[in-house]
């Protein structure tokens, strides 16, 4: 499968979700070239490589439910050179897309299990993909519950979806933010409080569920303790890593967790694979 | 797409930055069409700085009030600003006695004769905010492209990290500091310029400024073993950066 | 396995003869004493007893710098054209032959890198023996020394005994069949690599104990500046840069030979970096380099050609805490 | 009422000048030009420093003449310490030198002072105006800088001259194929001269000056000053003929001559003094005899286009001596002695050149003087602008300023230079 070259998309929505942030709908304009796999089917937690032409590429998960028509959604918070480019094209711009990459989450083991879902600040990007698909198949799995944190309430991503959510019967959603603010309309409570404060309260039965876990580099310190306590295992604790990354297959050496790479063998890991692994958190 | 608008300027230097500028021949009518130099003093009249710029493109390190004045003001009126060359970014060859009293210094060269008061001369970033660097005594060509191709898309440049030796092996030198014995600095010496002068058998003398994560200590001792006493060895890190660490191990 | 001979006599006439079938390049000492690949015109004589090049030969498949993409906005990103036609190398030790096994195995793995997998295909190995110095250490990471090539030279009094290795090399020999002479009773030499590139046991915990004053020490002493990353055979380590075109539209992407010494080599946006200190960098070249990383999870990558050694200005050397390393295990 | 209008700055020159306009009743009734430059105090920085790196220092006076301070350093520090650089070496140099004339000449005439005559701001005009003229003169620019490039290493800072030799010596081929494109580029510097000679000068026409010059050598080399009215100054012996004095509004130390100035300096002198010209290039100077020889200040550039020619030639010359002798890898020659003191002189762009040294024991530099072109330009330069007042009197102040930008850039100051 040859994934070395980026294919045309083209800028199709723009959705400004904060201030650094925002939800771009790309369709692609180019077909996979001959065994090239096409960057719209992808799986929840994988991601691909966007390019901005001139500025160059950078990684980005998916942040959407996989669909027929070819549309990507990636929601980008600006961050350098790759990313302010690509925030200041025009809507109906043109970007490339290669991908999908890496493994993301096991939905497969999903099935008949809680699903705990813990996303700190951008690593909701990840897991709304995560969550539009467990709800797209709502009756596979158990409770549902999930616990976003952000900076503040304005920081939250996808406010518009939020309300939504929140009002769903089937779908436990609780927010945390570092300081007050104004909350989305119809969030009940937005706490001002940490992401594992969020734990407090919640009814785990730590054999059947699993946490897929997404947040910045060093939260995972504080986020991951909390669920061993519940006596949640290693192993159904799921988290997807960041880490610098450029050819996303594996070559160019950037990406390395102790002696496991992140494009193919993450980026979405389960604790177990990485607790004893030295700079992997 | 619109022609950003560029101010390039000159403080207390050689014109070298600008020059390398103008002396990209090939691609100044390309230039040309894709770019307004709105302030452009070294080439270009009238001398007035108006309205916004998209950049300004400093040359030289600033030491004297006048100038510490133009660059504010010239920060004012520009989105970005960039330190271009080693002057601008490190200080240069004029910072290379700063230890000395620019008083005494004046004496020697002007006697007593009563001149306006300089200041020592300075980075650009000691004075105002520096958006990104472009570094070399002279800088690169293609850097300067590159800073330039960057620019027209509102990019900033990206900062390599390698110091010159890595360049200087993948050009496949034979090493002057280990297979000659000689004080070339470009272990210490941020890269980028293809090693220019080992290339051609001369030690680099460090024009590009420190690499930021070079072992200082590791190679003061190492030009110790190789028979350079610390005062000879001291003298040419400064020649273009007065500010070493000498224990940073990085 | 049909072996010849080729006398020193003949050597000439049959570089003549290679050069017909590609371009030949080879070790050619340069007036500063030093050894490089480099194209070998007629006259040219390659030495063929020199222990090691500067650079391997890993510049003819990953460049230092490459064009990997260009960018039009009609034509999109487009792979570079590559050239095509044989390219021959002559004179390649084993440790090059293995370390170019083991780029094969990371670069034309699924999906294949189109650079590196068009100028692989266009590749003819020629590979020679040699006599190892004291910054080797090939007699760790025991392989056949013939691995990977097309046709391999032994050393011998009065020229080489050649052995054929693969279709390819036997096609080789039949144009050159009258320049060699037919090995009769002789043996190829015993061979004392018999397994480079095979998986090791699991590394033992202590192997990567944080807290060994040895990581600090090398780390200490480290310059940073490169060399060893650089002319390591099996270091492939690269950054992707993008660069724009100042017509404002066109770009071009290239890559750089990168190093694992470098704190920006994991370093994310916002500076935060994964591998601060030295110290755990060295762990980290360490363990790539004796335990393999990524799908070579277990494969070693030093393939003991002993350049790091020979290129690193203040004497670093890996191996004692390597084999320290090696004894500890069970 | 005296006021004052200023230039503030000086465009399309090197560095940092002005012309202060002094202004009585709506009238200009004098002119000041003020260089002020910030100092780098080069002289000083160099004070302490070994032999082997004055000219890596000094070569950063300036970037347009980097490579002929190099020269002129390397110069006086072998005479000093009695180093004797190869004959290999020696033509070498000399072809880099012209390589920064090409280059500094077609930067000025196409670039710098050009504009003046088609009533532009500068290169962006050329670019719309003439562009056929702009391509030619960055092509011959570009071939300066190449010169440059092959021998120094680079066209700015030329590291690979060195004391006694240099880093990497150019090959046979390289330097074949240099000549190669030196001759390809004759026309245009030719064409270069038609197109001078036909621009409209409204310049008033000042007289110019009695010139001063390095003799004694080949082509913008030598070991004397010689000037059109006859004197002839050893180099040991130049600086205190110069007779460096300081003045209240320049930060550039004026040369005095003695009391006996002002002299000019630059390519009107040099032509003036019957610098040795190739074939070509004596032609251009015999068919522009009347407007070059004791000619006006405005014919200056003419000269420049002249010399530009003479360059041109003078580099192909060079090298066609450099391949008929053979090129050979040589290593530098290394100093025997440590004390010693010397005098260099040389032709930069704008004019005569001196670097001078001493040296201690210990090879460590204890004094050093460079007086630079535009610095000894600077007498004459104030002298004309007074006479270009007085020719003017009568016009509006915006009229005199204009006209007296140009005939600064008659001068091509080179202001970091002249304040070093
Ligand atoms: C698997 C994965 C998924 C990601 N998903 C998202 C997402 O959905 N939304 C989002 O906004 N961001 C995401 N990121 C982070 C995003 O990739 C970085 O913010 C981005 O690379 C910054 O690129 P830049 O050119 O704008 O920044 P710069 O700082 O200018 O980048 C400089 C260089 O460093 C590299 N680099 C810097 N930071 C990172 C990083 N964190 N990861 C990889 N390379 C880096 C870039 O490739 C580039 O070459 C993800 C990162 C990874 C690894
Ligand atoms: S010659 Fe200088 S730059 Fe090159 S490797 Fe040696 S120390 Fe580094
Ligand atoms: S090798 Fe050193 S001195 Fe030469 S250009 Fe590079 S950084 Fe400057
Ligand atoms: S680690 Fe050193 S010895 Fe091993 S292959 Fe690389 S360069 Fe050679």
């Amino acid at each position: 499968m040859n994934t070395s070259v980026p294919l045309a998309a083209r800028i199709n929505a723009i959705r400004h979700l904060t201030e650094d942030t925002a939800l771009f709908t790309l369709q692609l304009t180019e077909r996979p070239r001959q065994h090239q796999p096409s960057p719209a089917r992808f799986h929840p937690g994988q991601f691909l490589q966007l390019s901005v032409a001139g500025a160059g590429e950078a990684p980005i998960s998916y942040c959407g439910f996989p669909s027929s028509d070819g549309s990507i959604e990636l929601c980008v918070r600006k961050a350098g050179r790759v990313t302010a480019a690509l925030h200041e094209t025009a809507l109906g711009g043109q970007v490339a897309v290669r991908g999908p990459f890496g493994h993301g989450f096991p939905l497969e083991h999903y099935a008949g299990q809680d699903v705990l879902m813990m996303a700190g600040g951008l690593g909701m990007a990840p897991l709304r993909s995560l969550m539009l698909a467990l709800l797209h198949q709502r009756e596979r799995y158990g409770q549902l519950t999930l616990l976003y944190g952000a900076k503040a309430p304005e920081a939250l991503l996808f406010r518009h979806e939020l309300g939504d959510l929140a009002n769903r019967k089937d779908l436990l959603v609780r927010l945390a933010v570092d300081r007050a603010g104004e909350c989305p309309p119809g969030i009940p409570s937005c706490r001002i409080a940490l992401l594992p404060a969020l734990l407090e309260g919640l009814c785990i039965a730590p054999d059947r569920t699993v946490v897929p876990l997404c947040g910045p580099p060093s939260a995972y310190r504080f986020l991951i303790p909390p669920l061993l306590e519940r006596g949640i295992a290693a192993e159904r604790i799921q988290l997807s890593l960041e880490r610098r990354m450029q050819c996303g297959v594996g070559r160019c050496g950037h990406c390395a967790v102790g002696t496991l790479l992140c494009c193919v063998d993450g980026p979405v890991f389960a604790y177990s694979m990485l607790k004893d692994l030295e700079g992997a958190l | 797409m619109s022609r950003p608008r560029l101010a390039i300027a000159g403080l207390t230097a050689c014109s070298g930055c600008q020059l390398s500028l103008l002396n990209c021949e090939a691609e100044l009518p390309l230039l040309l069409e894709r770019i307004e130099f709105q302030f452009f003093p070294l080439a270009c009249s009238p001398v007035r700085i108006e309205g916004c710029y998209d950049a300004a493109l400093v040359e030289g390190c600033c030491s004297t009030a006048h100038e510490a004045e133009l660059l504010r003001e010239l920060r004012d009126h520009s989105r970005l600003l960039i330190a271009l060359g080693t002057c601008a970014a490190w200080g240069g060859v004029a910072t290379l006695r700063n230890d000395t009293p620019r008083k005494e210094l004046r004496r020697q060269v002007y006697g007593r004769h009563p001149l306006p008061d300089d200041d020592v001369p300075r980075p650009l970033s000691a004075i105002v905010k520096v958006d990104a660097v472009v570094t070399g005594c002279p800088p690169e060509k293609h850097e300067l492209l590159a800073l330039l191709g960057d620019l027209l898309r509102g990019n900033l440049p990206v900062r390599g990290t390698a110091p010159v030796c890595t360049d200087c092996r993948m050009r496949e030198n034979l090493c002057l500091l280990q297979e000659r014995g000689m004080l070339c600095l470009g272990p210490l010496t941020l890269g980028g310029c293809a090693a220019r002068c080992p290339s051609l058998g001369v030690p680099c003398e460090g024009c590009r400024g420190p690499a930021p994560e070079a072992n200082v200590a590791e190679a003061l001792e190492l030009y110790c073993q190789n028979g350079f006493d610390a005062m000879t060895v001291t003298g040419r890190l400064r020649r273009f950066c007065p500010e070493w660490n000498h224990d940073q191990r990085a | 396995m049909p072996l010849f001979i080729l006398p020193q006599t003949a050597l000439e006439p049959f570089m003549e003869r290679l050069r017909t079938v590609g371009e030949l390049h080879g070790p050619l000492r340069g007036s500063d004493d030093a050894v490089r690949f480099s194209f070998l015109q007629t006259g040219d004589q390659p030495d063929l007893t020199a222990v090691r090049s500067l650079l391997p030969p890993k510049k003819y498949l990953l460049a230092p710098d490459e064009t990997i993409l260009t960018y039009r906005p009609a034509a999109g990103y487009q792979t570079p054209a590559h050239e095509t036609g044989p390219l021959i190398l002559l004179g390649v030790h084993p440790c090059d032959l293995a370390a170019i096994a083991y780029l094969d195995r990371q670069f034309l793995a699924d999906p294949p890198d189109p650079t590196y997998a068009a100028r692989r295909k266009r590749l003819i190995l020629i590979g020679n023996s040699c006599t190892p110095d004291n910054n080797c250490s090939c007699h760790q990471r025991p392989s056949a020394l013939s691995t990977n090539c097309d046709l391999f030279l032994y050393q011998q009094d009065n020229g080489f005994l050649i052995s054929v290795e693969t279709p390819h090399g036997e096609r080789l020999c039949q144009s050159l069949g009258d320049l060699l002479l037919p090995a009769e009773d002789q043996q190829l030499p015993p061979s004392s690599r018999s397994n480079f590139g095979l998986p090791l046991p699991a590394p033992s915990a202590n192997e990567l104990d944080a807290h060994l004053p040895d990581w600090q020490r090398l780390a200490d002493h480290c310059l940073g500046c490169g060399a060893c990353s650089v002319c390591c055979p099996t270091c492939s380590c690269f950054e992707i840069l993008e660069f724009g075109g100042l017509d404002g539209c066109s770009a071009e992407r290239l890559r750089r030979w990168d190093n694992c010494l470098f704190k920006s080599h994991s370093e994310v946006a916002g500076g935060h970096s994964f591998q601060k200190d030295r110290a755990q960098r060295f762990r980290y070249r360490y363990r790539h380099k004796y335990r393999g990383y990524g799908q070579l999870q277990g494969v070693p990558s030093c393939v003991g050609c002993g350049r790091c050694r020979a290129q690193c200005p203040t004497g670093l050397d890996l191996r004692p805490l390597a084999e320290y390393l090696e004894k500890e295990r069970p | 009422m005296t006021s004052v209008r200023e230039i503030n700055q000086l465009a399309r020159v090197e560095g940092h000048g002005r012309v202060q306009l002094m202004q009585q009743d709506g009238r200009v009734v004098g002119a000041r030009l003020e260089l002020y430059e910030s100092l780098r105090l080069f002289e000083a920085l160099v004070v302490g420093r070994r032999f082997d790196e004055l000219p890596e220092i000094v070569c950063r006076i300036c970037s347009i003449c980097s490579t002929v301070h190099k020269v002129a350093a390397l110069q006086a520090v072998e005479t000093g310490l009695g180093i004797v650089a190869s004959p290999q070496t020696v033509l070498l140099r000399q072809l880099a030198v012209q390589g920064g004339q090409i280059e500094s000449h077609a930067l000025h005439l196409y670039c710098l002072a050009l504009p003046d005559y088609l009533g532009c701001g500068g290169f962006p005009g050329l670019a719309r105006l003439v562009p056929t003229e702009l391509h030619q003169g960055l092509s011959i620019k570009a071939l300066g800088n190449r010169i440059q490039e092959l021998v120094g290493g680079r066209a700015i800072h030329p590291f690979n001259l060195l004391l006694g030799g240099l880093g990497t010596v150019p090959t046979a081929e390289q330097l074949a194929q240099l000549a190669d494109e030196l001759l390809a580029i004759q026309g245009a510097a030719l064409a270069t001269v038609e197109l001078v000679a036909g621009l409209q000068e409204s310049l008033p026409l000042l007289p110019a000056l009695p010139g001063c010059a390095v003799t004694g050598g080949p082509s913008l080399f030598g070991d004397r000053l010689t000037t059109t009215d006859g004197q002839q100054v050893a180099a040991a012996g130049a600086h205190t003929w110069l007779d460096e004095q300081l003045t209240s509004y320049s930060h550039a130390k004026l040369s005095n001559f003695g009391g006996k100035g002002p002299y000019l300096a630059g390519p009107l002198a040099r032509l003036n003094l019957a610098i040795p010209c190739e074939p070509a290039a004596q032609a251009a100077l015999h068919r522009f005899n009347t407007r070059i020889i004791n000619g006006t200040l405005s014919a200056s550039h003419l000269a420049r286009a002249i010399e530009l020619v003479q360059a041109i030639e003078r580099s192909g010359r060079l090298i066609d001596e450099l391949l008929q002798n053979g090129i050979r890898p040589e290593q530098p020659v290394i100093p025997e002695q440590f004390a010693g003191s010397a005098t260099a002189l040389i032709e930069a762009p704008r004019g005569l050149l001196l670097h001078q040294y001493t040296f201690d024991g210990d090879g460590r530099c204890t004094g050093a003087q460079v007086v630079t072109p535009t610095a000894i330009n600077q007498a004459a330069m104030a002298a004309s602008l007074t006479s270009l007042v007085d020719r003017l009197a009568g016009n509006s102040v915006s009229e005199v300023k204009v006209q007296a930008e140009r005939l600064v850039r008659c001068f091509d100051p080179c202001i970091s230079c002249a304040v070093h």
